[in-house]
């Protein structure tokens, strides 16, 4: 297993369906807005907009697919430097990786990612712009799981 | 007297550790230390509160019944809940709620969790419509990241340092020393944190709390049966809140990838929380000012300083001044764990906001040996936890 | 008026099935259409009492805080209970205790589930110290073992046949055909019950209940505030009850292995099951003779018998009777289940007791349509679980 | 898999350790009896007497070894007709199995465990006498687990 982001010549799949879309250069985060209030879900929301002056149906009717941003600045940002648990799925031996919360000025709230392989918390800054890209998070015999990830805008 | 005080009769704990045993076990022990302290027998108990635990199979699903069960059926009236870190709060609001009704006179609070090792994971199976499941899976966010990425953001808006966080661990493990029930008692260095692995990056092993075995107790009554009981002055709760957020929630919180938005709606004035202590403020008509001391939910060192300002113990920023003044450390203004903490006890969940409020009982009764608050009259307990949960407990002598 | 009653302003359900979503919109669904009854919306609750799913996950065991954002974040106080089958008349009861302290007017209560197929069996994992795994393992004592004991003990000992058990089923079946909340409609027939295959000897499909989906929530509030809000004569619940057992419990309950020894100490003279309604007719202040009707938890057709004596409608062993006499059928002199059951509905566990609670206050109001009891002033609802839970709630008009 | 009690000539193990003993003819149920107010428990409570009116120190000290009544009455039974769920280890097919609430009359108390196979809920009554004895619960590839069963009385 390997979570280097290297192809391996495996097929390519979500790691989860329907979180996330597009090739590299337009990846995109996928989620639900509320047609009444304009409220937008990350991760998906179908049952009801949770905004709770909204003046919507709020049966799930006024939520409609959304399409976030693709760029945003670093709100914060951390390593993990030791094997996490399952479900998480490790290569062996263990790579620590970086994960970015960041905020997105458009959607006004903050989301969270893992960074790029290569890129470090030394790399990284509270500010900072980046953008939405698609990684590698594990790979199996049959396939590459795909993951959406963050990495600083040059 | 407010009409919504209640009489803290007896506190009890099963030390902290890594015993190894059943959490049935250190329940029991602590409630039967509980009922010692307040000169009752569990034949006087009419309404037990047990706090869950959800890692140890069905008896922990159903605390209440298992602790009952285990000092011996005895048709007293019974509930069990479950709140995450506010676990043991809920329990001790729901035995609030019975006395304060006129439901019963005397309730016993029990919360007791034997641990797993390393990080918290989520419950067994595969389970791919659960957050806590997916966080896991699809970010490798961990416990320790969120803390680290709340330490991070302190550090870029605050000016906290990595010795400030390591202040924090030194100053809660000499608190400790003499606590009896704490499972690390040992003076920790600046060296000692600095040293120590980073685990999640800013935080490094010693910033961070362990998980632990333990087990805490209460014995709650009315007023009138504490003072038919002999009691005339008891250690009482005033005030407990365990009020969810409000829409939309801005601040990242254990297992969200997201926060709310507030595009259509704007930030609430008091975020989750600050809003945690500001209700038991207002229930208890007092504020920050009149507290001797608090504890509070220092899962990580960093947290630690977010709640100075949560508490209202300073302005937004002004936790490093305030922690570098010495004014939160034993023998200052305003102690912050005095009981060490976390940092001395390890998390055992549904037990630790409960070993909160027995830590404030203790210190109002002026017998917290070794670690003692100068004329404590008045402290705040606070924790926060998963999924909107947290709680804030004002106690006063 | 007892200074003990709180009003029942809203009763709200989504439909049992087996729908195959996620437990949390069945329980928004129940949530919204109970706030609509009451006239009220979301933003007047101020406390949100939630009832466990432990089979879903993270957001199941803290059920209160799943629906609280479901419905959007808002500042409430919350809880989370679990209890087995009572832990819908827990959430009940711990709401209850709120208004009655006066620590809020206006709660919302809400239980759902989406239940697995087939034999409920322990959660994931090798638990060797949990007796709810311990008894699949060592003697495949699954639910409906336990009903074919407690059904085959009631024909060696009161004399039942498997046609008074049939019986009991096609009473509910015909109760429940106008229900709109039901899941299964259709008449069934003696022959039908005969017929179906033995799951567990003597009880055979037809006579157990099945695991669904479903929801229920109930709006909640002082009386004070429901005159204020132009209600003058609401639903009302003056008692409720969640006792545990007395030692020795000698009656073998789910996952027991062995009842307790009666040896050191006396059977108590009020087994479990009949000590719940007790204490819910003491605290009321009525007896069962003032009953309009009973809901009863029909896990059985059998068990419906023993709840009969249980709950006093007739002494230990004239069960049958009471049913042959048809006076637990509509238009007899108690209808016990019009709602028709659990054999219409199926079991969704924390959903269940709040369902029970719903159907109470929609036949007090003389609108349950298609199953109305006359002039129905007062009835009780009771249900039992594992680990020594189980309530008695009594609704009054 | 096989749980109709032939042996395989495989090892025999108990399902579980501690909870019965000895060889058929003297097979008894263990658990332990509080010294002082003599209350048995099954399975074995090594925690604390749960006599609530118990004088004793009620921290463990007072519960000692207890071996049961060999032989009871039959409280009730029932049989499984399908297959339970894990972690039941089944037979594939399944083998329905009876079950039988015994009542002691020492002990006052009612123990529930499986009957042994071949007797079936027509062979049984309530009130009559049986015995225990040790039947194997199910056989892997390494050993046949045996487990305490009732059986009729001649
Ligand atoms: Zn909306
Ligand atoms: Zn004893």
């Amino acid at each position: 297993m390997s979570t280097t982001g290297v192809s391996t010549g495996r097929e390519r799949r979500p790691a989860i369906q329907g979180w996330f879309t597009g090739a590299d250069g337009d990846v995109r985060l996928l989620g639900t807005r509320c047609a009444s209030c304009g409220t937008p879900y990350f991760p998906r929301n179908e049952l009801a907009c949770r905004n709770p002056r909204c003046a919507g149906p709020r049966d799930g009717s006024e939520l409609e697919e959304y399409a976030f941003s693709r760029r945003g600045r670093v709100w914060s940002y951390a390593d993990s430097r030791y094997k996490p648990p399952a479900p998480y799925v490790s290569p062996d031996p263990f790579v620590p990786y970086t994960v970015a919360a960041v905020e997105l000025e458009t959607e006004r709230m903050v989301v969270l990612g893992q960074v790029v392989p290569g890129v470090t918390v030394d790399d990284l800054e509270v500010g900072m712009e980046v953008e939405l890209t698609e990684g590698v998070l594990y790979t199996d015999d049959d396939a590459e799981y795909t993951v959406w990830m963050w990495r600083p805008v040059n | 007297m407010s009409t919504r005080d209640i009489a803290v009769l007896g506190a009890g704990m099963h030390p902290w550790g890594k015993w190894g045993r059943n959490f049935v076990e250190y329940g029991l022990a602590a409630a039967r230390t509980a009922l010692a302290d307040a000169g009752l027998t569990w034949q006087d108990v009419q309404y037990v509160a047990g706090a869950d635990t959800i890692r140890n199979g069905y008896p922990g699903f159903i605390a209440g019944a298992t602790f009952a069960q285990a000092l011996g059926w005895s048709g007293a009236q019974v509930s069990s809940c479950y709140a995450a870190c506010a676990s043991g709060a809920q329990a001790i609001a729901n035995a609030r709620a019975q006395i304060l009704a006129g439901l019963c006179d005397v309730a016993l609070v029990v919360g007791a969790d034997a641990a797993p090792k390393g990080f918290f994971k989520p419950v067994g199976g595969d389970r791919p419509d659960d957050p806590d499941w997916l966080r896991f899976r699809l970010l490798g966010a961990t416990n320790p990241i969120y803390f680290a990425l709340a330490a991070r953001r302190r550090m870029a808006v605050h000016g906290a340092t990595l010795d400030d966080f390591a202040a924090v661990k030194v100053k809660n493990g000499r608190h400790g020393l003499a606590n009896p029930n704490a499972r690390y008692r040992k003076e920790v260095t600046l060296e000692d944190v600095r040293e120590s692995a980073v685990v999640a990056d800013p935080l490094r092993l010693l910033d961070i709390c362990a998980t632990s075995d333990g087990g805490a107790a209460l014995v709650l009554t009315s007023m009138d049966f504490a003072k038919r009981h002999g009691i005339t002055k008891p250690v009482r709760i005033p005030a407990l809140s365990t009020v969810t957020p409000t829409f939309p929630k801005t601040v990242l919180d254990l297992p969200d990838f997201a926060t709310d938005s507030a595009m259509a709606v704007p930030e609430p004035d008091r975020p989750f929380r600050s809003a945690l202590p500001h209700a038991a403020y207002e229930e208890a008509g007092i504020g920050p000012e009149d507290l001797s001391l608090a504890e509070v939910y220092d899962l990580s060192t960093a947290l630690e300083l977010d709640w100075y300002e949560d508490i209202g113990l300073c302005e937004p920023g002004g936790a490093e001044d305030l922690l570098r003044s010495g004014a939160t450390t034993l023998g200052g203004r305003i102690p912050v764990n005095p009981s060490g903490g976390l940092a001395c006890f390890g998390e055992a969940i549904p037990a630790q906001a409960i070993a909160q409020v027995c830590e404030l009982t203790w210190q109002l009764r002026g017998r917290a040996e070794g670690r003692q608050v100068e004329n404590a009259r008045a402290g705040i307990a606070v924790n926060q936890g998963l999924f909107g949960h947290g709680s804030a407990v004002i106690v006063t002598a």
